[in-house]
């Protein structure tokens, strides 16, 4: 693992490129360490079936490429041509206006000029010129064309796994051009030889076996939510039952296992457990699985077809277990998954019935046919209706900031339902400077399988526009507490934060949401989820 | 095709808004016009300038008529061939094209010009 | 390829256009070549062109519907919905698209990066950037005007809106200008900003070093292909005049089908229908399809409705799957001693094992 | 003028033709320097600084004559010049009118002059002065003083209808068209326009008195001063002040004659013989 | 930032649209003044100039009063009005947009309107004062909307924009100085012809629109999160007492100079103003309404416990804008064309289409105003939330 720069140091970036150069297209990338990801293990590919599994380095010069690996290439390329016109036609239309350029973080926080969104898919649409277009063969480089050689390959490779396919260039496009569709389809291509990298092969072959990326086992799975359950029973005198894989049930709970096994993920974890047993008496009938242990869908940074074989696991419990309908956890690319692939993908789920609010009997209409609610929106609407007591005087110690995730943010458009539910569960809240957040938000910079040891300084220079942002709210308000509906923030926030701004910490909202949650019979609580004093209460005793 | 019907739908709106000439024109006689000399333009022959450069320029020769003689006093113009002609619209041009309709209008009108000389300059009375 | 290289090769290639006409046309006289066999060639083209173009792409499916959320989706009628950045259904749908073509909304949102460091402390702040989004607007509008303008000699009678704009766009009466016969025929404001459009979009990919780097000779080219249009049209109408009612006669004998070259139209006329035919038969081959292509964005022309309403993928195909089976089967034992519910008694797994 | 002679610029159009670029070579017409010529008119195109002197005792013997006075020099003028009737006095358009001694002098009458002085009717044009106030504060140069003979000239073709120069007028002597002459009531303009070799007006632009430059190049005199002959009053005089030996400077040495509000220095050149 | 005046409340929409609404009315009215000369206005050949170039002269001024918050916090470093100069710089540009629009509908021949710049003549007052007023436009943009920018990005505006600040001080003196000029060099007009009408311009405008800036920030604070200070208004309210006793000492000067005098031509427009010359005196009542005001907010704004009071100094602003408003937007004008050049005297009264292409401007140059105004508070907001 290559030593990550100083912050002092990564912040010396300059955004200009040389005046005179030879131009990117003969500029062979270099592949600098601390920036990319180890690449894929064999037997994570065997796995799961992907073809030509090997053991390589990206830093080797031979990447025992198949013989005919550019026909491979070329029929993949033709092939997805054929079948999604976002591709060709974002082949064919960019203008290179240059408005996406300096819209990514990672060019933002790189000045690799090939980050730039527009040369990120320059990088697969100078081949695609060269070899489906008559200019591009005709003209070669003055058309804008450019033979697929290793070098290219590899430059493709280096740069398609620094994309988080958060999609904020997308937003600035006059013609709408996803840069991150671009990158989705550029990763499927060099899938087809084998080429990934291990922090996305690894999680995917560990989905497809036990359920969830971290490959925790069903047994491991139940032991940490009972972990969870004593824990939550010392700070708040209550014994909460778990309930696993039980069939009948109304309602089956899906969330990214980060939440299970990682801090700070593990006190958002800790709020459902705590919600839902608040409910229990109000008639909610939930259970969790261990088969569909995990939300995020990493197959989603594979390949479309590896998303849909995660995926199929949600409906397919679904079915078995016999519930009404699905809760999803606050997850960042399972709710891009669900929103925008998982009924084109697995639907219909017609052996589901529409969410109906067992507590409210608000209906779900907004989610008619995949039959899935995020919990965000569902406890919105439980507060909303008044049905939870909340004490957010217990969150006093928090000045909080919300991030919109990008994928429930710019796949989905989910911006008020959080806001609605801190500003009911805490009194301080702040928001990052407008070009920042909602629909402009930027990504932690880890998103897309890229939260890996190996790249930390790619992904402090991703993270940099973010946490600038947190910066400017901290400095301003003296806000401590980062708040995020995604697993991967959570996981990755705490680093992107140590290296940036220290002295703020990382949250999930429904943490929070038990903190300030009242619940009758509770002893007095002195300490929030994670243990720590909370100001004021101590006194409170001694009146 | 996919979407066939919206994407077909959208290219004959689109292409037919750029092919609209070629419908608007259809069937129609669009005839070039010819301007018609009155009799003392035949007798005279020539005109100030050449009638190529008078067909393209002649506002050019007006401005320039206009302005050397608000601004500058200068009255007369010598013409190629060593004519000399008082500088008028009214009294001069016009003078010789007494046809506006026939002969002035029909280019204007042709090219869809409508200059504002009209606006004060007047346009001699046409016998009908 | 360098930037340097792109500006020169297309700059030459300009020129060759240029130069193309002015010698088929001056010495060689061939009116009719350039009068009304490339005119009808790249019609021709363009339009073919398009049509196959556009066809091309609908041949693709959109196997999923993923439109970019810009605001907040429908979901509680007590939160207040964005109807146009996030469009649950067609109306809204029209909307962001007629917001999108008309006003070029994604690119009015354009901001600058500013990267500042003090002491190593880095800071990014965003500047609204309007001078692209002025630029390409003012650009596209001024061409449309100057292009229904132009009717003016492709139709006989002219219609009432062709004469009307005309008037408004030569509004500005600047006849009588300081240089003789300027200002006349009336100037035309479109005229100038098209011109200072177009250059400020040329001078930005020059200046701005980001830009520099990704341009290629595909974008100088057209940018010098319009400015050329531009140039020789306002040549034509303000200085080097050609008789515009034989230009009229050739333009609309094209569109009647009975062409005629008439004798005695400038040449400089027959250089500026020569770029033309170029930039329309280039049209379809190049990033100007982007006038099609923008009706075609599934992220922009897409309602986000795929959580009430399915969206098929015509290719979908059956994947292979991990089945709880499969999983139980391998976990099953620990799945018994945890206490999890299990679909087969703990000799199911013996079973599997023999088998194997 | 900016920057480009005229002449200069038709040049480079014909060099442009010279290339082929427009159509017929426009070069052929235009030789330089021929354009130069101009026709020697007789010598009433040679003044250097033209005025007036108007004689007010022959004026107003003429005016005794008719029943409602002589208005033979106003007519002629706005017939020859195409002046539309408003019959409204806030719109008129005055090229050369007449008006109360007291209103002509408002500085000159006194309390004990009888009625009749102080009512006699003036005759009154643009005074073309030396000094012109409206040429100093015209934003475009739409009125300008002809250096050649003095005569404050207005470019209807340039004018914006700013009106400044109305304002900066001490004399009343600049006319605005309010409305579009040509939709001047019929009734009071039945053969409008009356003069089909002079042109209109647009609406929008001010106008006044042009010392009928368009006659003085024909070398014809001013419409006003033939129309008096004519009638044989002889009241207006029409002159080069920078010849000493001309007809009004005669007049000028033979008589007292007053100016219009000589105070203000714009130093009139319309004089009064009283 | 300007994305900023694309979010608003209902109220905030429904202004702009009232006022969308007033400028379509304008347009109309214009529209036909167009085609039918400007005989539709009540201008005639002895008062040539009427309402239009009458708002000219007075947004002029509130253009230039600017300056009355931009200099003490830029030259006197006085702080508090740091918070409000952005105000004061965004009412300056919206006032010479209706500046510059008030000339345009004067216009005989507004399609020929570059012909000034086509045609750039260094003797007219006119060319100068459309280069002022547009580069004093121009400067104030291009300061308030960086200043504004670096506000919102919590760091310090560019150095050169300081140099842009030095330049607009002296500068905004320079608008209405020039603005002055226009009458006050012409021959034969009496009630014009002083030297002190810049001095005269310049006092009535450093109260009129700083007494404008005071209605407009106690606005700001009524409908929005952001609070221009109470300091800041009170020091306001001392430069709009000062320059308004400046404003009436000034015109007390030329009333004795003219009544000592005795020259007629110096004693007849004031008479036709507050009396009524030749049986024409339909400005009398309006006149002798000025004066009232005048005293009225003189007094409200001595009194230092008036003063203080916000409501009743907002009285006092509003009866003196009216009272400045009717002497120079209104008399100014018309009184220096009365008596004419004959001495006689031709009512003016402005006809109901000039009024409401007047109200179109207003409302054109309150939009500008509203739409500034938005940005700028959406960014104090910000940056104080």
């Amino acid at each position: 693992m290559a030593d990550t720069p100083k912050p002092e140091e990564t912040a010396k970036i300059d955004h200009r490129a040389p005046l005179f150069e030879e131009g990117w297209m003969n500029k062979p990338a270099e592949l600098k360490p601390g920036i990319y990801c180890y690449g894929s293990k064999p037997k994570n590919l065997e796995y799961v079936g992907m073809p030509y599994p090997k053991e390589w380095n990206p830093t080797d010069e031979d990447w025992q490429l198949p013989e005919n690996w550019k026909e491979i290439i070329q029929e993949g390329f033709k092939d997805r041509l054929d079948r999604f016109r976002t591709l060709k036609l974002f082949m064919d239309i960019c203008v290179r206006c240059g408005a996406c350029a300096d819209k990514c973080h990672f060019f933002i926080g790189s000045g690799d000029p090939k980050n730039m969104p527009v040369l990120r898919a320059e990088l697969l649409r100078s081949v695609y010129r060269k070899n489906f277009t008559t200019g591009g063969k005709i003209l070669g480089p003055f058309g804008g064309g450019r033979e697929l050689t290793e070098e290219v390959l590899k430059e493709w490779w280096y740069y398609l796994y620094q994309c988080t396919e958060c999609r904020r260039c997308s937003l600035f496009c006059p013609y709408g051009i996803d840069t991150a569709e671009v990158t989705i389809l550029g990763r499927e291509l060099t899938n087809l030889l084998g080429l990934n990298t291990d922090w996305i092969a690894a999680p995917v072959a560990n989905c497809y076996r036990t359920g969830n990326h971290l490959g925790i086992q069903p047994h491991a799975y139940k032991d940490m939510l009972e972990f969870f359950t004593d824990e939550i029973e010392d700070i708040t005198g209550i014994r909460m039952e778990q309930d696993f894989n039980r069939k009948g049930a109304e309602i089956l709970f899906i969330t990214p296992s980060g939440d299970v096994f990682a801090d700070p993920g593990t006190y958002t974890a800790m709020g459902y457990m705590m919600l839902f047993h608040y409910l229990k008496s109000m008639g909610l009938d939930i259970t969790w699985s261990t088969y569909a242990s995990e939300g995020g869908n990493f197959g989603y940074f594979t390949s479309h077809e590896m998303a849909k074989r995660l995926n199929a696991k949600m409906y397919a419990e679904a079915k078995r277990l016999g519930v009404k309908w699905i809760l999803g956890g606050e997850c960042g690319h399972m709710w891009r998954v669900l929103n925008q692939y998982m009924d084109t993908f697995n639907g219909p789920a017609d052996f589901l019935e529409e969410p109906v609010s067992p507590i409210t009997g608000t209906k779900f209409e907004n989610a008619k046919t995949t039959k899935m609610t995020h919990i965000v929106e569902f406890t919105a609407d439980l507060i909303k209706h008044n049905k939870l007591k909340l004490d957010p005087s217990r969150n006093d110690h928090l000045k909080v900031t919300f991030h919109d995730s990008c994928n429930p943010a710019r796949g989905m458009g989910f911006f008020e339902e959080p806001r609605y539910v801190i500003k009911n569960v805490c009194n301080h809240f702040y928001e990052m400077p407008p070009e920042t957040i909602r629909e402009q938000t930027f990504c932690c910079g880890s998103g897309a399988g890229l939260n890996a040891g190996e790249d930390m300084e790619l992904r402090m220079r991703g993270g940099l526009p973010r946490a600038n942002a947190v910066r400017y709210v901290h400095e301003k308000h003296g806000v401590n507490m980062l708040s995020c509906i995604c697993a991967i923030d959570r996981a990755v926030f705490p680093d992107l934060m140590r290296y940036w701004v220290p002295e703020v910490d990382v949250t999930g909202v429904h943490e929070m949401v038990a903190n300030a949650l009242v619940f009758e019979g509770e002893k007095k609580r002195t300490t929030d989820l994670r243990g720590e004093p909370l100001p004021g209460m101590e006194d409170e005793e001694d009146v | 095709m996919y979407d066939g019907g919206k994407i077909i739908i959208g290219l004959i709106i689109g292409l037919g808004l750029l092919l609209s000439p070629f419908f608007y024109n259809a069937g129609k006689a669009a005839k070039a016009p010819d301007p018609e000399l009155t009799q003392k333009a035949k007798e005279a022959k020539v005109c100030v300038a050449p009638t190529t450069y008078m067909r393209e320029s002649h506002f050019t020769l007006l401005d320039e008529w206009r302005h050397t003689v608000v601004r500058d006093g200068e009255r007369y113009y010598t013409s190629d061939d060593g004519k000399k002609y008082y500088k008028g619209l009214q009294t001069t041009c016009l003078d010789c094209h007494s046809n506006y309709s026939k002969f002035c209008e029909l280019c204007h009108n042709y090219v869809d010009v409508d200059p504002y000389c009209w606006d004060c300059h007047i346009l001699p009375e046409e016998k009908k | 390829m360098n930037f340097f290289l792109s500006i020169i090769f297309s700059f030459i290639a300009v020129m060759v256009v240029v130069l193309i006409p002015w010698i088929g046309v001056g010495a060689l006289d061939l009116r009719v070549l350039f009068g009304i066999v490339i005119p009808y060639a790249a019609m021709a083209t363009f339009f073919v062109g398009i049509i196959i173009r556009v066809i091309d792409w609908g041949r693709s499916p959109v196997p999923f519907r993923i439109p970019t959320t810009a605001g907040q989706e429908w979901s509680f009628p007590w939160i207040k919905r964005n109807r146009i950045d996030n469009p649950k259904g067609l109306g809204g749908v029209i909307v962001r698209m007629l917001f999108e073509v008309l006003t070029f909304r994604s690119l009015f949102r354009n901001t600058r990066l500013e990267y500042r460091r003090t002491q190593g402390v880095p800071k990014v702040d965003y500047e609204w950037e309007k001078w692209l989004w002025l630029a390409a607007i003012l650009f596209h509008y001024s061409f449309l005007v100057i292009f229904l303008r132009h009717f003016r000699f492709f139709t006989e009678p002219v219609p009432g809106f062709v004469t009307l704009l005309q008037n408004l766009d030569g509004f500005m009466q600047m006849g009588a200008a300081p240089f003789n016969g300027f200002g006349l025929p009336g100037v035309y404001l479109t005229d100038m900003l098209l011109m200072a459009a177009v250059t400020w979009l040329l001078l930005r990919r020059v200046l701005y070093s980001q830009m520099r780097y990704i341009s290629l000779p595909a974008d100088y080219f057209p940018l010098f292909l319009i400015l050329g249009l531009g140039f020789t049209g306002m040549l034509m109408r303000y200085l080097f005049r050609v008789d515009v009612t034989k230009v009229k006669e050739l333009a609309i004998g094209l569109f009647k089908f009975s062409p005629t070259a008439p004798e005695g139209i400038g040449v400089i006329f027959y250089i500026h229908l020569f770029i033309l035919c170029v930039l329309i038969a280039y049209f379809p081959f190049s990033k100007l399809m982007h006038l099609a292509g923008v009706f075609l964005s599934p992220t922009r022309n897409l309602a986000n409705n795929n959580r009430f309403v399915r969206h098929v993928n015509p290719w979908n195909y059956p994947v292979a799957t991990h089945t709880y089976e499969e999983y139980e089967d391998e976990f099953r034992d620990h799945m018994i001693e945890a206490g999890l519910p299990v679909e087969k008694g703990a000799d199911a797994t013996a079973e599997t094992e023999e088998k194997e | 003028m900016m920057g480009v002679d005229r002449r200069e610029f038709l040049k480079i159009t014909g060099y442009a033709a010279l290339f082929g670029l427009g159509g017929k070579a426009a070069m052929d017409i235009f030789a330089p320097g021929e354009l130069e010529a101009s026709m020697q008119g007789p010598p009433l195109t040679e003044g250097k600084r033209w005025a007036m002197v108007i004689d007010m005792g022959k004026c107003l013997e003429q005016q005794a004559k008719g029943k409602d006075g002589c208005k033979a020099c106003t007519e002629a003028c706005h017939r020859v010049h195409n002046v539309p009737d408003w019959g409204n006095p806030k719109h008129a358009i005055k090229w050369i009118w007449q008006d109360k001694y007291e209103h002509a002098f408002p500085d000159q009458p006194n309390p004990f002059m009888t009625e009749s002085v102080r009512h006699q009717p003036v005759i009154l044009l643009c005074n073309h002065c030396f000094n012109p106030p409206c040429v100093r504060v015209c934003p475009t140069k739409a009125t300008f003083k002809r250096e050649s003979d003095g005569i404050v000239m207005m470019d209807m073709h340039r004018c914006i209808g700013c009106r400044f120069c109305m304002a900066a007028c001490p004399y009343g002597s600049r006319s605005f068209n309010w409305g579009n002459p040509r939709k001047a009531p019929k009734d009071l303009n039945p053969d409008y326009p009356t003069n089909r070799d002079y042109p209109e007006r647009s609406k929008g632009v001010v106008e006044k008195c042009n010392f009928c430059a368009e006659l003085i190049a024909k070398g014809e005199l001013p419409a006003c001063v033939q129309e008096c002959d004519k009638i044989g009053a002889h009241a207006l005089t029409f002159g080069d002040l920078n010849d000493p030996e001309s007809n009004v400077r005669t007049l000028l040495q033979e008589h007292y004659t007053i100016r219009r509000k000589p105070e203000l220095g714009t130093e009139p050149n319309i004089f009064y013989i009283i | 930032m300007l994305d900023r005046a694309l979010k608003g409340s209902q109220g905030y929409w429904g202004w702009l649209i009232f006022l969308l609404v007033l400028m379509g009315i304008g347009l109309g009215c214009w529209l036909y003044q167009f085609f039918e000369g400007l005989k539709i206005t009540g201008m005639s050949r002895d008062v040539s100039w009427g309402l239009y170039i009458g708002q000219l002269t007075y947004f002029v001024g509130v253009a230039a009063s600017g300056v009355m918050v931009v200099l003490p916090y830029y030259l006197h470093d006085y702080k508090a009005f740091g918070k409000i100069t952005i105000l004061g710089e965004f009412l300056a540009v919206s006032s010479i947009v209706m500046c510059l629009l008030f000339v345009f509908v004067d216009l005989g021949n507004p399609v020929r309107i570059m012909n000034v710049i086509l045609y750039p003549t260094p003797n007219s007052i006119l060319f100068w004062d459309m280069i002022v007023l547009n580069v004093y436009m121009l400067l104030n943009i291009i300061i308030g909307w960086n200043v504004l920018a670096a506000e919102r990005k919590g760091i310090h505006y560019q150095k050169w924009i300081k140099v842009l600040i030095y330049i607009s001080i002296p500068w905004a003196f320079s608008i209405h100085t020039v603005t002055a000029f226009l009458y006050a060099g012409l021959p034969g007009r009496h009630y014009w012809l002083t030297s002190i009408m810049a001095a005269r311009f310049l006092s009535s405008a450093f109260c009129a629109g700083p007494a404008l800036l005071i209605l407009l920030c106690l606005i700001v604070k009524r409908v929005t999160n952001f609070d221009p200070g109470k300091e800041q208004i009170r020091t306001l309210a001392g430069i709009v007492t000062y320059a308004m006793l400046i404003n009436v000492f000034f015109f007390l000067l030329e009333l004795f100079t003219a009544f000592y005098s005795q020259i007629p031509g110096h004693m007849h427009p004031i008479v036709f103003l507050f009396k009524g010359l030749e049986g024409v005196g339909n400005l009398a009542p309006w006149m002798w309404a000025a004066a009232v005001f005048a005293v009225l907010s003189l007094v409200l704004l001595v009194v230092p416990s008036t003063r203080r009071n916000e409501g009743t100094l907002a009285v006092a602003c509003a009866v003196l804008i009216a009272a400045t408003w009717i002497d120079k937007g209104l008399g100014l004008i018309v009184a220096g064309f009365t008596p004419n050049p004959f001495d006689t005297v031709t009512q003016y009264w402005p006809t109901t289409p000039e009024v409401l292409i007047t109200i179109g401007v207003l409302a054109t140059g309150f939009f500008v105003l509203t739409v500034l105004y938005k940005v700028a508070v959406s960014i104090k907001e910000e940056a104080a939330a």
